[in-house]
């Protein structure tokens, strides 16, 4: 049944609508840097119970296969089954998770990697040859993971094990940023062999398999053994409910405990009424319109700038975001490591925005904006943006796209578009959009300095020294670059009343987001 | 114990209003077992009426006087004009017999009831002249024909028990071998003890069918008595002008033999979808002429005229105007040739369009096909509408505001606007009472008369109508079996139908019920 | 007679013969034009599956893969050639064959198709038959009036209302059927207010069908023979009015099943019940062509059988004019 | 009794068509006129929230719900009565056209393309034509007329047909009409009072697929001023701030119970009073 040639085929963009009826795929993740449980996290751990979380899902092609991970609901599964080597801090830095240490060598470009000691769920110890095979099945030229361009830094032909619990990695380049690599999105360890993921899976997470129907429900329980000790709850199950009125309803109703992506005018119309308990996980995707540096009019810097100065974030966040998240500052990862926060907050300026068209000689200028009803907020934001931009004198078109190949279409076409991101370190940001290279640079930003800096950033061991060097990299983004970074949403959740421990300083894909073994029912 | 002569239903002083205006008034009538009750008069008179409120039923909206009085809780059968109405097309005959008949097995433990209600069914059958009736138990009322409808409709009577049977026109529009076989079968009830009440302006099945007669006319009795005394004896002017009626149909004039034919058919046949119904090898017709097509329904008499007037294509052979062919259908027919050949629908109520007023659509002939203009064309019609008795007021009503004989009046004047050199009409006096009926068939010999150019295809199913005619062809399933003079076929038929059809229709007309269909 | 009745018979063989070539050409035509628009979607199944990473060697790496590379006419004959031996062949999202898609889809679809039309056939037809017994009163018009508001409100609207006023403020239901999706069976609670809102509309449609229906039976010259007989009058009212009413109520309610088994894709949202409708939309916006070609087969060959299913009724129970003696 | 009855009975239609009337004017009224009396639209509040100026508070992206009421009528109502004009415009001809025609063929050839639409399922197409062309607020008109095409034909076609059966058409033809008054001028004509009570019905059916398509988000913006879009977008409000929902979606019964109403007051057949016996 299972055909191998298209196991790496499964799912769409991680991003991308889950449904066509409205779903309301935010990303995001993000916020605080202060790990500090929430209010969520009073009182003393309780055992026992079962947690029904609800998610939107992927439908019938579902996969419990970690490395097809690509939505939310994927995600959640794959980490209650499954460890990465590191995962994602609150501010996105790499935190060691089955790799207990790692250490490079002085050029940056060859790490040892030891394992800590833990055991997948059928008993056997998880070993370097577990981790090579999971990362060559992820590099697998005849393979489409999404894991892969993360992983392409390590030359696995070269890397090898040196103990049972221990690895060398060979770089093909010197990488300061390489922990970041262990903690890429869907780089999940799997045992030695394994093919089949739907039937038995066996991971080493706090969580060990039951049952699992595509579509509709993943029932998983506690995995004693855990080497981070066995969670509280005795049983998780996630359903899905791709509507995101049915998820608030059946939290309401008392069908699950945990509801994912809520909308924030649910979260207003329940947040303190003693209901049901709404977890707003701050700062998390960034919102922006996305500018084609190398096309007319944005090529020209000063137009760009005008742009900037166009945007009234607050009435963006206000009207798009329904006032769920914060204003941005054209520059993504706020509250990450690296953000470079001592930057100007910028605001609207609309006689700057109309001088600065002027001596680019474009004033009456007429653009088209791309968008689609892909995410939540993006035509609204369209809309704003276009009304806004009347008052400089600049003329938007708001052209609908098809929701379903949005991010393909914008990606070389057209001018001006809606744009939107969830967490991930500015570094994988910048390689991943930034460098002449990149395979999704929507920006079309391509300047050799700008890649020589990053080449550099990458080869500087010492932090302090790296970050100045990221702090450059933003400067230069800030002052022209592709992104007109307006804001950051809100990532909202709904709990029932009685379920503890969940960490409210935890944007999605990052270690503490449906994190559910930290979780119990009081 | 009763009396076998006491009247199982009577009414008494009727009257029957609607919108302040009486339908009947002061009627008086008894029903006595196994007498023949029959209510006389033109459609209007107000016999319906009566018969109905035998049955306890009265139109919608009326105020009722008088007093409608019913042996015991005597049952009433009802035989109506179109059997098929009252058979409920979704139902099988033995669903709509077991209704019947259950309520009479009631007694019966619950086992029994079955086999029982079975058996009175297919008593009633028999009774009612069906004897195949398991077979025809299985059928849907719609699977029957004209004749067993009217049976299984009379079985439900006789099963019902019912003491007397209102026969609402049962014989309007039939050919004479159905007519004597309907009044054979009416005859057979009463002879069972039932009384039956005939509704019927058919004063030859009456004569041959009644004991009593009561004559109607504006909802009221004008004259009643014995059958017998009333032919004789007539008292009543209006009975003595009903009776009048009866005279025999003007006969045609002698036939024009000289001059070539106007209408000319040769080897015609005609088909229904795969089945041939209709197979002429020669007809002509020449100026002035009136040709009469008789046969049973179903002979294919109605086809041959479609054929004539283009609206039935499926034939091959040929149909000569003057000489030339006629294209099949009247699509391909030229204006002139449209004119030439006109059509008058037995159904003269569906022929109209009953949103627009009757004037309007008569002028249209004339703007149409002879190119005159709407006014004057406006102008002509109303001047035939005029001649044909629809002066007036009445050219401006709706379709639906005149009676069926004003309304076939109307559409001979939408056929004649168009000076047509032939004129077809498909039965057209069928289902009209015997006073209109006669008004216009003389109205049509009349034209005949007047005008030399016009020449006449009449498709009727009664030999009496037919008498109008110079020419008689007789069709018999589909075959034309004789053709000749009228008074020739009348007279010395040649063909073994068309002598069973004068017989009974001889028959019939001498008022013996004994001797009738057989 | 007999003549007649055979041809009849007959009429009713050939007719059914006729109508299943029809129905053979109308499904496959409905697969060309279904194929046609899938094609012409903007994007397809790689681009979908990279969502927003679009990366273009990936993408073209994946359209390899999937051989969206051969032309579309050949996907498709090797589709056809599949199906000719009962392959619907496999989608291109996940690898799984495409009946099996089907097979899980088509359960709730039919469960709460079954659970709809039981309701629906004695509520559509008493509320008919009430309304055309008093017809023109106030119970008619009652009847006509809140059928027809009822029918106009847009289902997500009537499923918030239901879901708000019964399940979440009385607390009387569950509001969705989330997590019950393979034994639905087992918690009829939370069937209740799908059902209810996916009878709303038809309801509405077949009582005024009936009603319709049953006021001409009733004022029928038949239906007074009944009485003028002595036939009770609920007996007239059920065993003789009501068949008549019941050829295009027959029609309407083909119509109905067609369109509670091919995509209630609004209800089974709300209520999470992943049904057919989910497995359609969920494959369009995938781009998963050879789901959605099995799934415009299946709402074909369903709709085909439906349809003629009710024109047999129809045509055994409409009267037909002067079957000649 | 029977005159009174009479009056009576025409009283009471004349009554409930004026009901019909007053009932489908609110909505009407307010979708075409609505837009002349709006203003700028003023700054935009926080979502969901009531007073603060604003008559029936704010929708879901802190918008004057009023102000979305007045302005989002057009779109529904027109897309509504010009997707069941679109669809008869179409249905019509080819209904009589079929109706009417001696050749089997061209039949065929009119009707069986119908047969096969009929067997799409219309949400599908709509979703899948939407997707292809990404119709504005016309195409989606177009879109649901066409859906409704078949059935619309059907319905055309049966009523004709019957009509075109009666020897009126016949005595029509005998008398040298042409086909256009013999089709329009009296089929057409005939089959009115069918087709007229089939459109209120239709049109009831054609604002629920506008309305489900801005539920996919098929057709028109998701923050579109729009009765239906406004249903179903200020969904999540309901608990909070019902006006969004309420107002729209009343305004929305009351075009297709008005409608209906009228239809059938100014349809009805006299009604019959069964005689009694004093």
């Amino acid at each position: 049944m299972y055909d191998e040639r298209f196991s790496g085929l499964r799912r769409r963009g991680f991003l991308a609508a889950t449904t066509g009826a409205a779903a309301l795929t935010l990303v995001g993740c993000g916020g605080d840097t202060d790990s500090a449980d929430g209010k969520n996290g009073g009182g003393t751990p309780k055992r026992g119970g079962r947690l029904r979380a609800a998610f939107a899902g992927g439908g019938a092609s579902e996969t419990l296969d970690p490395h097809l991970a690509n939505l939310f609901a994927d995600v959640a599964r794959a980490k209650a089954l499954y460890d990465k080597l590191a995962d994602y801090g609150a501010d996105l830095s790499a935190q060691p998770r089955l790799a207990a240490k790692w250490e490079p060598d002085k050029t940056l470009d060859r790490w040892q990697v030891t394992l800590r000691k833990a055991t997948f769920h059928d008993g056997r110890p998880v070993t370097a040859k577990d981790v090579l095979y999971s990362y060559r099945r992820i590099a697998d030229p005849e393979q489409t993971f999404r894991a892969k361009a993360s992983l392409e830094p390590i030359d696995l032909d070269a890397s090898r094990a040196t103990g049972d619990r221990a690895i060398e990695f060979v770089l093909k380049r010197p990488t300061a940023e390489f922990p970041n690599i262990l903690a890429a999105f869907g780089a999940y360890i799997v045992p030695d062999g394994a093919r089949d993921f739907d039937s038995k899976p066996v991971g080493s997470g706090p969580f060990r398999f039951v049952s699992f129907t595509p579509g509709r429900s993943a029932v998983l329980r506690r995995y004693d053994d855990y080497w981070e000790g066995a969670p509280h709850l005795d049983e998780l199950e996630f359903v899905v409910a791709n509507e995101e009125s049915a998820r608030v309803n059946a939290l309401l109703g008392g069908q699950v405990e945990y509801a994912h992506e809520l909308n924030p005018t649910t979260a207003r119309a329940h947040e303190g009424r003693g209901q049901i308990e709404i977890v707003r996980l701050r700062n998390s995707a960034m919102q922006a319109f996305c500018m084609k540096t190398d096309r007319a009019p944005f090529d020209d810097k000063r137009v760009r700038e005008a742009f900037f100065l166009i945007a009234d974030r607050k009435e963006l966040v206000d009207g798009a975001l329904s006032g769920a998240g914060v204003i941005g500052n054209d520059l993504f990862g706020k509250g990450y490591e690296y953000y470079a926060d001592d930057l100007p907050q910028r605001a609207q300026d609309l006689d700057r925005a109309r001088a600065l068209l002027k001596k680019a000689g474009a004033e009456k200028l007429k653009v088209t904006l791309d968008t689609s009803a892909v995410a939540a907020g993006f035509t609204e934001a369209a809309s704003i943006f276009r009304d806004q931009a009347a008052k400089a004198g600049v003329t938007i078109d708001v052209k609908m796209g098809s929701k379903d190949s949005y991010w393909s279409d914008i990606l070389d076409n057209g001018t001006l578009c809606c744009y939107r991101s969830g967490a991930m370190p500015i570094e994988a940001h910048i390689s991943q959009r930034l460098l002449t290279e990149s395979t999704t640079n929507a920006t079309k930003w391509r300047h050799k300095d700008f890649d020589a800096l990053y080449q550099q950033a990458q080869s500087t061991r010492d932090t302090t020294e790296r970050a100045a060097v990221y702090a450059r990299m933003q400067r230069r983004l800030y002052a022209e670059g592709g992104f007109l970074v307006w804001g950051f949403a809100d990532w909202i959740l709904g709990t029932a009343r009685n379920v503890k421990g969940v960490r409210t300083a935890a944007p999605a894909n990052t270690l503490d987001w449906a994190r559910f073994d930290k979780v119990w029912l009081a | 114990m009763r009396n076998s002569t006491d009247p199982v239903a009577e009414i008494r002083d009727l009257r029957v209003e609607i919108d302040g205006r009486a339908i009947v008034d002061g009627v008086r009538l008894r029903v006595r077992p196994g007498k023949v009750t029959a209510l006389v008069g033109a459609s209007g008179s107000g016999k319906t009426t009566t018969g109905l409120a035998l049955l306890g039923e009265y139109p919608p909206g009326a105020t009722v006087t008088g007093e409608v009085l019913r042996a015991g809780d005597a049952p009433a059968g009802y035989v109506p004009q179109h059997p098929a109405a009252v058979l409920n097309p979704a139902r099988r005959v033995s669903a709509l017999l077991d209704d019947l008949a259950r309520p009479q097995v009631r007694h019966l433990p619950r086992s029994e009831r079955r086999g029982a209600a079975r058996e009175l069914v297919l008593r009633a059958l028999a009774d009612a002249q069906l004897p195949d009736g398991e077979v025809l138990l299985r059928r849907h009322p719609h699977q029957l024909s004209g004749g067993q409808q009217q049976r299984v409709v009379l079985a439900q009577a006789l099963l019902l028990g019912a003491r007397f049977v209102v026969a609402d026109e049962p014989t309007t529009g039939q050919d004479a071998l159905t007519k004597s076989r309907i009044v054979q079968q009416l005859a057979a009830v009463a002879a069972r003890g039932i009384a039956v009440v005939l509704l019927s302006h058919d004063l030859d099945v009456v004569r041959a069918l009644a004991d009593e007669v009561l004559v109607m006319r504006d909802g009221r009795v004008v004259e009643s008595g014995p059958v017998r005394r009333l032919w004789s004896a007539p008292r009543h002017e209006w009975t003595r002008r009903l009776l009048d009626e009866r005279r025999p149909v003007p006969e045609g004039g002698t036939s024009p033999d000289a001059g070539p034919p106007v209408l000319e058919v040769r080897d015609l046949v005609a088909a229904h979808g795969r089945s041939t119904v209709l197979r002429v090898p020669r007809i002509t017709l020449r100026a002035g002429e009136c040709l009469a097509v008789v046969g049973r329904s179903g002979s294919g008499k109605t086809t041959l005229a479609r054929c004539l007037a283009g609206l039935h294509r499926d034939h091959r052979g040929e149909i000569l105007l003057d000489g030339t062919a006629l294209p099949r259908s009247l699509r391909h027919r030229d204006r002139a040739r449209l004119a030439a050949v006109q059509y008058v629908f037995q159904d003269a109520r569906a022929a109209f369009d009953e949103h627009r007023a009757m004037l309007g659509q008569v002028a249209r002939t004339a703007v149409r096909l002879r190119g005159v203009d709407e006014h004057t064309a406006v102008r002509e019609a109303s001047a035939m509408l005029g001649r044909l008795g629809l002066a007036g007021d009445l050219a401006h009503r709706l379709p639906g505001e005149l009676s069926g004989g004003e309304l076939q009046r109307a559409a001979l004047a939408r056929a004649l606007l168009a000076r047509p050199r032939i004129l077809v009409c498909d039965e057209i006096t069928s289902g009209l009472d015997t006073v209109t009926r006669r008004a216009l068939l003389d109205l049509l010999a009349g034209l005949l008369g007047e005008r030399d150019d016009l020449s006449l295809v009449l498709v009727t199913h009664d030999l009496d109508t037919a008498r109008l005619a110079d020419r008689i062809a007789v069709l018999d399933a589909g075959d034309l079996v004789e053709q000749g003079p009228a008074q020739q076929v009348l007279t010395a038929p040649r063909h073994p139908f068309t002598v069973s059809l004068l017989e009974a229709t001889a028959h019939l007309s001498s008022g013996n019920r004994s001797r009738a269909g057989t | 007679m007999n003549a007649g009745v055979r041809v009849r018979t007959g009429g009713l063989r050939s007719f059914v013969a006729r109508r299943l070539l029809l129905g053979a050409a109308q499904t496959v035509a409905v697969v060309l034009l279904v194929f046609a628009l899938t094609e012409a979607l903007p994007g397809d199944a790689a681009v979908a599956l990279a969502g927003d990473q679009p990366d273009p060697a990936r993408i073209a790496a994946i359209r390899e893969a999937m051989d969206l590379d051969r032309p579309a006419y050949e996907r498709l004959a090797d589709w056809a050639a599949g199906l000719t031996h009962g392959d619907f062949g496999t989608s291109l999202a996940s690898g799984r064959p495409v009946s099996g898609y089907i097979a899980d889809g088509f359960g709730p679809s039919l469960l709460l198709a079954s659970l709809t039309l039981a309701l629906l056939v004695p509520l559509g037809f008493g509320l008919g038959v009430l309304a055309a017994r008093h017809e023109g009163r106030l119970v008619d018009r009652l009847v006509s009036g809140v059928t027809l508001a009822v029918y106009a409100v847009p289902e997500f609207a009537l499923g918030v209302l239901l879901v708000t006023v019964l399940a979440l403020k009385l607390a009387w239901l569950p509001p969705t059927a989330v997590g019950y999706g393979t034994d639905l069976l087992a918690h009829p609670a939370a069937l209740v207010l799908p059902v209810l809102v996916l009878l709303s509309r038809p309801v509405c449609s077949l009582s005024r069908l009936v009603r319709a229906g049953m006021v001409d039976a009733l004022a029928s010259p038949y239906a007074a023979h009944a009485r003028r007989y002595g036939v009770p009058g609920a007996r007239v009212r059920y065993a003789h009015a009501l068949p008549n009413a019941l050829a295009p109520a027959a029609q309407q309610l083909a119509r109905t099943v067609d369109w509670l088994l091919c995509g209630v894709i609004v209800v089974e949202a709300l209520f999470v019940i992943p049904g057919l409708g989910t497995v359609l939309l969920n494959a369009v916006a995938e781009r998963d062509v050879p789901v959605v070609q099995g799934l415009a087969v299946v709402f074909g060959v369903l709709t085909v059988v439906l349809n003629l299913g009710a024109d047999v009724v129809a045509y055994r129970l409409t009267p037909r004019a002067g079957v000649a003696a | 009794m029977t005159t009174k009855a009479t009056a009576r009975s025409a009283r009471r239609r004349r009554s409930r068509f004026a009901l019909g009337l007053g009932i489908v004017a609110v909505p009407l009224v307010l979708a075409l006129l609505g837009p002349l009396f709006t203003g700028d639209p003023g700054p935009r509040s926080a979502s969901f929230t009531l007073g603060g100026g604003h008559w029936l508070g704010t929708d879901f992206v802190g918008r004057d719900v009023w102000r979305q009421v007045l302005h989002g009528g057009r779109t529904v109502v027109l897309t509504a009565l010009a997707a069941t004009a679109l669809a008869y415009l179409v249905a019509l001809p080819v209904g009589l056209v079929s109706a009417l025609t001696h050749l089997r063929r061209l039949e065929d050839v009119l009707m069986r393309p119908l047969d096969v639409l009929l067997a799409v399922p219309s949400l599908l197409l709509i979703l899948l034509v939407a997707s292809v062309f990404a119709p504005g607020a016309a195409g989606l008109a177009l879109l649901v007329a066409l859906v409704n095409v078949p059935d619309a034909a059907r319905i055309v076609r049966a009523a004709a047909g019957e009509v075109a059966a009666r020897p009126a058409v016949e005595a029509l033809r005998m008398q040298g009409e042409t086909w256009w008054r013999i089709a329009v001028g009296y089929v057409g004509r005939s089959s009115l009072r069918t087709l007229a009570a089939d459109a209120g019905i239709r049109l009831t059916g054609v604002l629920y697929l506008v309305s489900t398509a801005a539920f996919l988000g098929v057709g028109v913006a998701p923050d579109a001023a729009d009765w239906a879009v406004m249903v179903d977008r200020n969904r999540t409000g309901l608990l909070v701030q019902p006006w969004a929902v309420v107002v729209p979606a009343l305004l929305i019964v009351a075009l297709t119970t008005g409608t209906n109403l009228l239809f059938d007051a100014a349809l009805e057949k006299t009604p019959r009073t069964k005689g009694r016996r004093p």
